[in-house]
């Protein structure tokens, strides 16, 4: 059934007794095509790409949970494409693009707002930095504006300008960046797949992947054994666990990241703010809530959830950016599990098992990927060839040497995150 | 007539002496002092404080606390404002200036509520239905709208220049509650000689024995309650926290908890809230059960309350609800109604879905349901459909009681699901779900105070025990021991609207379009419908939408299962959390010795990690930095600069092993060092990739003082640690950071030797060299070394006497045409020569990158060095250049990409990029470092600047970093 | 012939606010003194325990972390090839928090359980007061040292001095 | 969270800094090649359970090994770094 303001008139009239259900459930068969593990966002686009772009019809997405159920439903929902290394640099690009035509692509609002984002920096050096990134902005075709003091002022004057611990020297403005509204996207994507018969198998989980001669045969589920010609692992927060059942080792350990939601209020912040000196960012949501987080907890943990130093730091940053917060009360808060590659950066490619692939690595910045994910990962699945724009996601970048991209420059190994 | 709706010589927590004037929505009132503003407002007879966040509908006061799901206020004072207050929660003082929120025009007429007529075309998710084209509406159109609509209170967007506190607090067992089971609890905690802290949300303790004041103990509950906590409070062991709430548990033992300090109060010298820490060897839940209302249709009308809600507002505050109707599954709302009767209020119909045999002084509709409601903005009737037919009943309240959900919110933070209980209907926590926490009390199910007593008891007993501590001999009083049942009642099916989620305004026709579209988990339901999303976090609402979630996919409740809990179990404040972050105090502030003469010098100041460093030091008649900044370099080139660099960081290593654990953290070698020499050292992370420079200076055979970048110190001695104790805990070697315990100055130019021979007899020390020295009778160290590249000393004292040196340094470089110097004149001292810092060694390069790839001794191990030489790590690397431009005139600017000079600016074409820049006086042009594709090769080539951000392009040529003096002889002698 | 004036490393002290004081004091010459593996200093002077204050001739030797104690209020003795030993005198400020809320004002600031029962008079510790490192030392049921950094003086009485006013207000309530 | 010190006793989470997983102790030699070294510094077990990991002690300057569950929180034990190394403590 196709969505439109004119159904939802019809359907008012009439009790809305006519909403059908926006995905089947069906049981999954004996044998797919290929099967996603990872019923998130990335492997339900994955999905949503390899049936629309590539025509494939036999597909299973098999998720342990519920649809949308991991980070792609628990994040603060920021879209950019402001990265500035290689590799990642048209990624991102490629996928906002993508986010930029996704309500009409899927017929579902999934409320994507280019409301601008604003990046602070604090120093000369920072400015500088944030300048490299600008330029690498533009030089990707993205947009990019360089903010100083007073120009950060004009858009978001209730900042501490006068006594911030850091002061404020401007702003790296992006304005197509903004935010999107997390689970819709999972819906979307997944009533998208669906329509194109893709079978979105929920409650199923896999407990083993089923390699003969070098080549994946299958899985192993909850729900009974499922022959597949090709599998991909779209796992994150539990990557190393999926990967473990075909015995390989991951450059990824999980972390946790806490983010945080207010109580309902009427507009204040009409941007989407990141404070990188006190690793804070904030925006509201069209429901009113502040929607805000800060960095990892930093130390390994599956167990989704955080602790009150990190808690307490988050909040202290947003009072030394802007007081003006303080009263809004804090009404639910969350930890997602992250996996954390060692440069920051992401992987989309084959294994050393035929058949088999991996899209895992997401760190903090899955879910503003989750088109371009399924995209590439869709492209390399369907035609053996990486995407060009995923081309240097690769696996063995650790090894090599080749292609880091350590955006933040703390160092490409796990303890330095 | 004022308080016209008070019961005559009811009410605990008011006091009749003290009348208390403030106003609501400019209307002024008068309360009594305890009253909570839903109290005062409900003894006025005002029923509608609120509007409901979607529809608009006109609401009322449910609660007597923390879960209320309507009362939501602002509260404002100064031009200061606090939204979405719980008017069941706020205390009223003389002067309160209360308001209600989320309306457009007056509360009584909401034009907003033109929402309710269009609630069908406002079903669960409509949103994610509509508003797709025109694409460009989105932003434009649609959205604006929506967030104008959305929302619930106002921040003032003023900075909250309230003070907060945040605190840390230690015990062996937490009390989480102060009912009976709580009180019960702590005093067998507190006798047995255990630590005890008792938290209560409420400003006065006893939880329900205040509200319906059970016997116990043979007198009135609330007077016991008052017994034991004069006790408690007289004992050493015991804290008793009110106003408090424990909003979070997190791991081991840890609790958060936000007490309310002084909002009861107008605004004064006190902390608004404290936020808590609180470590636990043992926790006790006894935080009661929270009522939840029945679904039937127009059961949001201001009027409609909660049972446990109106006896708790009569029994603390003596509001007289008028003729009440009470709609109750269970025996509490039955038991509600004998006790009202009892307190002389007119019961004008029980109704009960369940047979009961009984007889009462009050109208009973057995096997009957609540049906309607009518009241525009305060309920006129009740309709019950009964055996006989539908009768309507005038009523000014109905109360609801469709059982009780144990408030065990808390025992679920650490990941525990809780199990469905068919006696209770309820969730209850599971033994275990939080280690070292138990649940007690009618938190547990314990519904009947004796049971409670009892089992606060016990479970302080079996704490007690754990602890190690002697359970005394106490004897649990007695009280009330009703039985309790409850047949499960969730909606009235009678068409029409009927409320689960009251604040966000969630139906029980949401909850099933949820399930027929496919939203079928409760999570799904949960965020496609919105419910339990509200202020009031689902507290009323949660259990009863997924029942009915349960009963539209036929699944069952225990198997639909519930959301998760988490943290925190009421909102808390930002600034209650953020206590101490706002202004100055997110971070320590770092001061050098020379920070009040420079800044009497008029000298801006720039942060430098924590620390503050002068930017340049501006004389009369110079307008802009750049004046400044020029005439400091070409002064240190021309004679003498003075400037302080004590925020390097300074470790002290010692020990046989020294040499050996140095060679093996920096890449080149510092066992060949001679003692009086100093040394550049680089040092790699374990990736391969340059951590950090400095020098290293032998001060004597077993002894090196090195020095770290300002902002990599800390990294530095973490580092250094973790080499020595992770790989050679054995080694005769020690470090302790030697920071702080120095001041450090560079005195830099041809005349430096002239400023240095004013501080006494100093050695002549060649290039590279370092010794002890007394200045002024004071032990100092001298090294010379240059990141100017003139003749270069620096001249360490201890931190007391670094006011003095400076300033006599800065005199003395005066008197012979020299000055102080800031960042900006170091940074072009230091570009001109090539030198990198931190800009450059941005965490991404190698030895390689820099030019410094030989420094990486292959005579030795050093941490970093197998990293470094994989093989990526020198194919198509960006390598460390010079840049100059081409047209002398043109500005440089850091942050620019490099292209060859026909290429367009795009990512495909990138050659590198610039790292730092700085208008050179020496070299009459502005310069560059940057790295550039196989730079190194490049010398002499011209390549195009672009700064696409800024709209500059320069040509500039591709050159050796070190600019100025490239063989170094300035500096040597 | 220069003449270096000493300064000190705080100013602004003492201050009060409802019976708690924070006051300067000179701890005298602070010397760090750190062991090598496997020395025995037993000899020389009564290296503390973790957590600990000895006492040596007219000073004391405060634990101050992993394998190193401050020596204060005297000179240290030869201790070549036993321990390595740097002048620390310089670089910590040392403040006296003193009266009856001394407990309730750092339960603000530092995250360690200051109750007597817990940290006796005599006990030593490493630890934070909010942002800043601090070494604490118990000299009497209402009375703490606390040293930090000496460049972070100022912050460390500003926060002190909030959190003092701070327990002051509440009496009011 | 609270993590045990060796030396200053149980201290809250927030007076230590994380250092990932305890592989980080099993150094290769300087010339065991490119996978040794790719398995030293970047592969990782990252168990959903019972790790071990490294987490420096900033007041007192300790690095401390964390036997501890990556899904309960529980902290198992705990040991200086150096215990390893044999010496000091």
């Amino acid at each position: 059934m196709t969505y439109s303001g004119f159904r939802v008139f019809t359907q008012g009239l009439t009790g809305n007794k006519g909403w059908t259900k926006a995905w089947r459930q069906p049981d999954p068969k004996t044998e797919y095509d290929i099967v996603i593990i990872g019923g998130g966002g990335h492997g339900l686009s994955t999905a949503y790409y390899l049936a629309k772009n590539h025509g494939l019809k036999n597909i299973a997405v098999l998720e342990k949970g519920y649809l949308g159920g991991g980070n792609v439903g628990r994040n603060t929902t920021i879209v950019r494409a402001n990265y500035f290394l290689q590799g990642n640099s048209e990624f991102y690009s490629h996928s906002l693009k993508l986010w930029e035509g996704l309500e009409s692509e899927l017929n579902y609002n999934v409320m994507h707002s280019q409301r601008g984002l604003i990046n602070l920096f604090h120093s000369d050096g920072q400015r500088d930095a944030f300048a490299r990134r600008g330029n690498a902005m533009l030089a990707q075709g993205d947009d990019a504006e360089l903010l100083d003091r007073e120009g950060v002022r004009k858009i978001l004057p209730y900042l501490d300008y006068d006594q911030a611990r850091f002061p404020i020297y401007g702003g790296l403005y992006h304005r197509r960046g903004g935010s999107a509204r997390h689970d819709a996207v999972a819906w979307g994507f997944a009533r998208g797949a669906d329509r194109r018969g893709v079978d979105l198998i929920q409650n199923c989980e896999v407990t083993g992947i089923d390699v003969a001669n070098g080549k994946v045969t299958g899985v192993q589920t909850t729900r009974g054994p499922i022959r597949a010609k090709k599998v991909a692992m779209v796992a994150a927060g539990r990557s190393s666990q999926v990967a473990a059942m075909a015995g390989m080792r991951l450059p990824i350990e999980s972390h946790i990241l806490q983010a945080f939601v207010t109580e309902g209020l009427k507009p204040v912040i009409d941007h989407v703010i990141s404070f990188g000196m006190g690793h804070f960012y904030i925006s509201q949501s069209d429901k009113g809530g502040l929607v805000f987080g800060g960095d990892l907890d930093f130390y390994a943990s599956y167990a989704a959830r955080g602790n009150l130093p990190m808690v307490e730091h988050v909040m202290e940053a947003g009072m030394t950016l802007m007081p003006m917060i303080g009263r809004a009360k804090v009404l639910r808060s969350w930890g997602g599990i992250m996996d954390m590659s060692p440069d920051g950066s992401p992987i989309i490619d084959k294994t050393h098992i035929d058949g088999l692939f991996v899209n895992c690595g997401w760190n903090y910045g899955g879910f503003k990927a989750v088109p371009a994910s399924g995209w590439c990962l869709a492209h390399l699945m369907a035609t053996g060839e990486p995407h060009p724009v995923a081309a240097k996601f690769r696996l063995d970048r650790f090894r090599t040497g080749r292609n880091i991209m350590d955006e933040e420059g703390t160092g490409s190994q796990h303890n330095l995150h | 007539m004022t308080q016209s709706h008070r019961i005559p010589g009811k009410g605990l927590m008011i006091d009749r002496t003290r009348p208390v004037r403030f106003t609501f929505d400019g209307k002024g009132y008068e309360g009594f002092a305890g009253d909570s503003v839903a109290s005062a407002l409900l003894a006025n007879g005002e029923r509608l404080i609120g509007r409901s966040f979607k529809y608009h509908r006109p609401r009322g006061v449910m609660a007597a606390g923390s879960e209320d799901p309507n009362s939501l206020i602002e509260v404002h004072e100064n031009g200061q404002q606090t939204p979405n207050v719980r008017g069941t929660m706020q205390e009223i003082f003389e002067g309160l200036d209360a308001r209600s929120q989320n309306h457009v025009g007056p509360l009584n007429f909401d034009l907003m509520a033109v929402n309710d007529l269009l609630a069908p075309f406002f079903s669960a998710g409509f949103y994610y239905k509509t508003f797709m084209w025109p694409r460009a509406f989105w932003e434009k159109l649609y959205e604006p709208a929506i967030r104008r609509a959305a929302g619930l209170g106002r921040l003032s967007g003023k900075h909250d220049m309230g003070l907060y506190e945040k605190a840390f607090a230690f015990c062996d067992l937490l009390v989480i509650g102060a009912g009976p089971a709580g009180l019960m609890a702590a005093l067998t905690a507190a006798r047995a000689g255990a630590e005890v802290i008792l938290a209560d949300e409420d400003r006065r303790m006893g939880g329900r024995l205040l509200a319906d004041q059970p016997e116990v103990d043979g007198q009135n509950g609330a007077d016991w309650a008052a017994s034991v906590v004069a006790e408690l409070a007289a004992m050493p062991n015991v804290t008793l926290m009110t106003r408090t709430t424990v909003t979070g548990v997190y791991d081991d033992g840890t609790f958060g908890a936000l007490e309310r300090v002084s909002l009861h109060r107008a605004p004064g010298e006190a902390p608004r809230e404290c936020f808590w820490r609180i470590h636990a060897k043992r926790a006790l839940l006894t935080a009661g059960a929270l009522e939840r209302p029945i679904a039937h249709p127009d059961n949001d009308r201001p009027g409609v309350m909660l049972a446990s809600g109106l006896v708790g507002q009569m029994g603390k505050f003596g509001v007289n609800p008028g003729k009440v109707v009470i709609f109750s599954n269970n025996d509490s709302g039955l038991h509600t109604a004998r006790s009202l009767t009892a307190q002389g209020i007119e019961i004008a119909a029980y109704v009960d879905p369940r047979p009961l045999p009984v007889t009462e002084e009050f109208p009973v509709y057995a096997e009957a349901e609540v049906v309607g409601t009518r009241g525009r903005l305060g309920l006129k009737d009740v309709s019950i459909r009964h055996k006989g037919g539908t009768s309507v009943i005038a009523a000014r309240t109905l109360a609801l009681s469709g059982g009780w959900n144990p408030t065990m919110h808390l025992a679920c933070h650490l990941n525990g699901r809780p199990e469905w209980s068919p006696e209770l209907a309820a969730f209850v926590a599971k033994p275990g779900m939080v280690p070292g926490m138990s649940v007690s009390g009618s938190a547990a199910g314990f519904m009947s105070t004796r049971a409670a007593l009892l089992d606060g008891h016990q479970k302080a007993a079996a704490a007690l025990i754990e602890l190690g501590l002697s359970v005394p001999e106490i004897s649990v009083p007695e009280s009330e021991d009703r039985p309790w049942a409850i047949s499960p009642l969730w909606a009235v099916d009678a068409g029409g609207r009927a409320w689960l989620d009251f604040a966000n305004d969630v139906t029980t026709k949401d909850v099933k379009l949820a399930a027929q579209e496919g939203y079928s988990s409760v999570e799904h339901m949960k965020r496609y419908t919105t419910q339990g999303m509200a202020p009031d976090q689902g507290k009323t609402s949660n259990v009863s939408a997924l029942a009915v979630l349960a009963e539209a996919t036929g699944k069952g409740i225990p198997a639909t299962g519930t959301t998760t809990y988490r943290p925190p179990f009421i909102p808390v404040s930002i600034a209650s959390m953020g206590a101490g972050g706002r202004g100055e105090g997110f971070a320590p502030q770092r001061l050098l010795t020379s920070d009040a003469k420079t800044r009497a010098m008029k000298a801006p100041m720039i942060e430098a990690g924590l620390w503050y460093r002068p930017s340049y030091f501006p004389r009369a008649g110079e307008t802009d930095w750049r004046t400044a900044a020029d005439r400091e370099v070409l002064t240190v080139r021309e004679h003498v600069g003075v400037c302080d660099v004590s925020t390097l960081g300074k470790i002290d290593v010692q020990g046989a092993d020294a040499a050996r654990f140095l060679d093996f953290v920096y890449t080149n070698t510092m066992s060949t060092l001679k003692p009086g020499r100093v040394r550049y050292g680089l040092m790699l992370r374990e990736d391969g990739m340059v951590m950090d420079d400095g020098t290293c200076a032998r001060v004597a055979e077993d002894h090196f003082v090195v020095t770290t970048t300002t902002s990599g110190a800390g990294q530095v001695m973490r580092h250094m640690d973790f080499v020595h104790q992770a790989f050679c805990a054995d080694w005769d070697v020690r470090m302790i950071s030697v920071t702080e315990a120095w001041a450090q100055f560079a005195i830099a130019g041809p005349k430096a030797k002239a400023v240095l021979a004013t501080l006494g007899e100093m050695p002549s020390l060649p290039f590279m060299g370092c010794a002890d020295v007394t200045i002024g009778g004071v032990k100092g160290r001298l090294f010379r070394i240059s990141f100017s590249g003139e003749e270069g000393y620096e001249v360490a004292v201890p931190t007391r006497f670094g006011t003095a040196l400076f300033d006599h340094l800065v005199a003395t470089a005066e008197g012979m045409e020299g000055c102080a110097y800031g960042m900006e004149a170091l940074n072009a001292l230091r570009v001109e020569k090539g030198f990198i810092t931190h800009a450059e060694i941005h965490g991404r390069v190698t030895a390689d990158d820099v030019g410094l790839g030989k420094m990486v001794s292959a005579k030795k191990d050093c941490i970093g060095k197998a990293a470094s030489q994989r093989p990526g790590l020198f194919e198509d690397r960006e390598q460390l250049v010079g840049l100059m431009p081409v047209n002398q005139g043109e500005t440089l600017s850091a942050g620019a990409h490099l292209y060859n000079e026909k290429d367009p600016a795009q990512r495909e074409f990138n050659q590198g990029y610039v790292t730092s820049v700085a208008p050179s006086p020496t070299m009459g042009c502005w310069l560059g470092l940057g790295f550039l594709k196989n730079g190194r090769a490049r010398y002499g080539e011209v390549i195009r600047l672009d700064d696409g951000l800024r709209g500059r392009k320069v040509l500039v040529e591709v050159c050796n970093p070190v600019f100025f003096d490239p063989e170094g002889g300035r500096m040597r002698d | 012939m220069i003449d270096l004036i000493a300064k000190p490393a705080v100013s602004g002290l003492p201050v009060s606010h409802g019976g708690c004081t924070l006051s300067a004091f000179d701890a005298g010459p602070v010397t760090s003194i750190a062991p090598y593996p496997g020395r025995d200093l037993s000899a020389v002077l009564p290296f503390p325990a973790p957590g600990t204050v000895s006492d040596y001739q007219s000073g004391r030797l405060i634990w101050a972390g992993r394998d190193m104690a401050f020596l204060t209020g005297v000179a240290a003795p030869d201790l070549s090839g036993l321990a390595a030993v740097t002048d620390q005198s310089d670089g910590w400020v040392w403040a006296l928090l003193e009266g009856a809320s001394v407990e309730a004002v750092l339960a603000r600031l530092c995250p360690l359980d200051l109750r007597l029962r817990s940290f006796a008079v005599g006990s030593s510790a490493r630890s934070m007061l909010q942002h800043l490192p601090i070494l604490l030392v118990r000299t009497g049921p209402e009375s703490f040292q606390i040293a930090s950094f000496r460049s972070m003086a100022g912050t460390l009485v500003h926060e002190l001095e909030i959190a003092i006013k701070g327990v002051a207000a509440r009496a009011s309530l | 969270m609270r993590i045990p010190c060796p030396c200053c006793g149980d201290r809250d989470r927030r007076e230590y800094t994380y250092y990932g997983a305890a592989d980080f102790l099993d150094r290769p030699a300087e010339d065991a090649g490119l996978e040794a070294w790719d398995n030293y510094l970047h592969l990782r077990d990252n168990p959903a359970g019972v790790t071990r990991d490294l987490w420096y002690h900033d007041p007192c300057q300790s690095w401390v090994e964390v036997e501890r569950n990556t899904v309960t929180h529980e902290v198992l034990s705990t040991r200086f770094v150096s215990a390893k190394a044999g010496a000091s403590a």
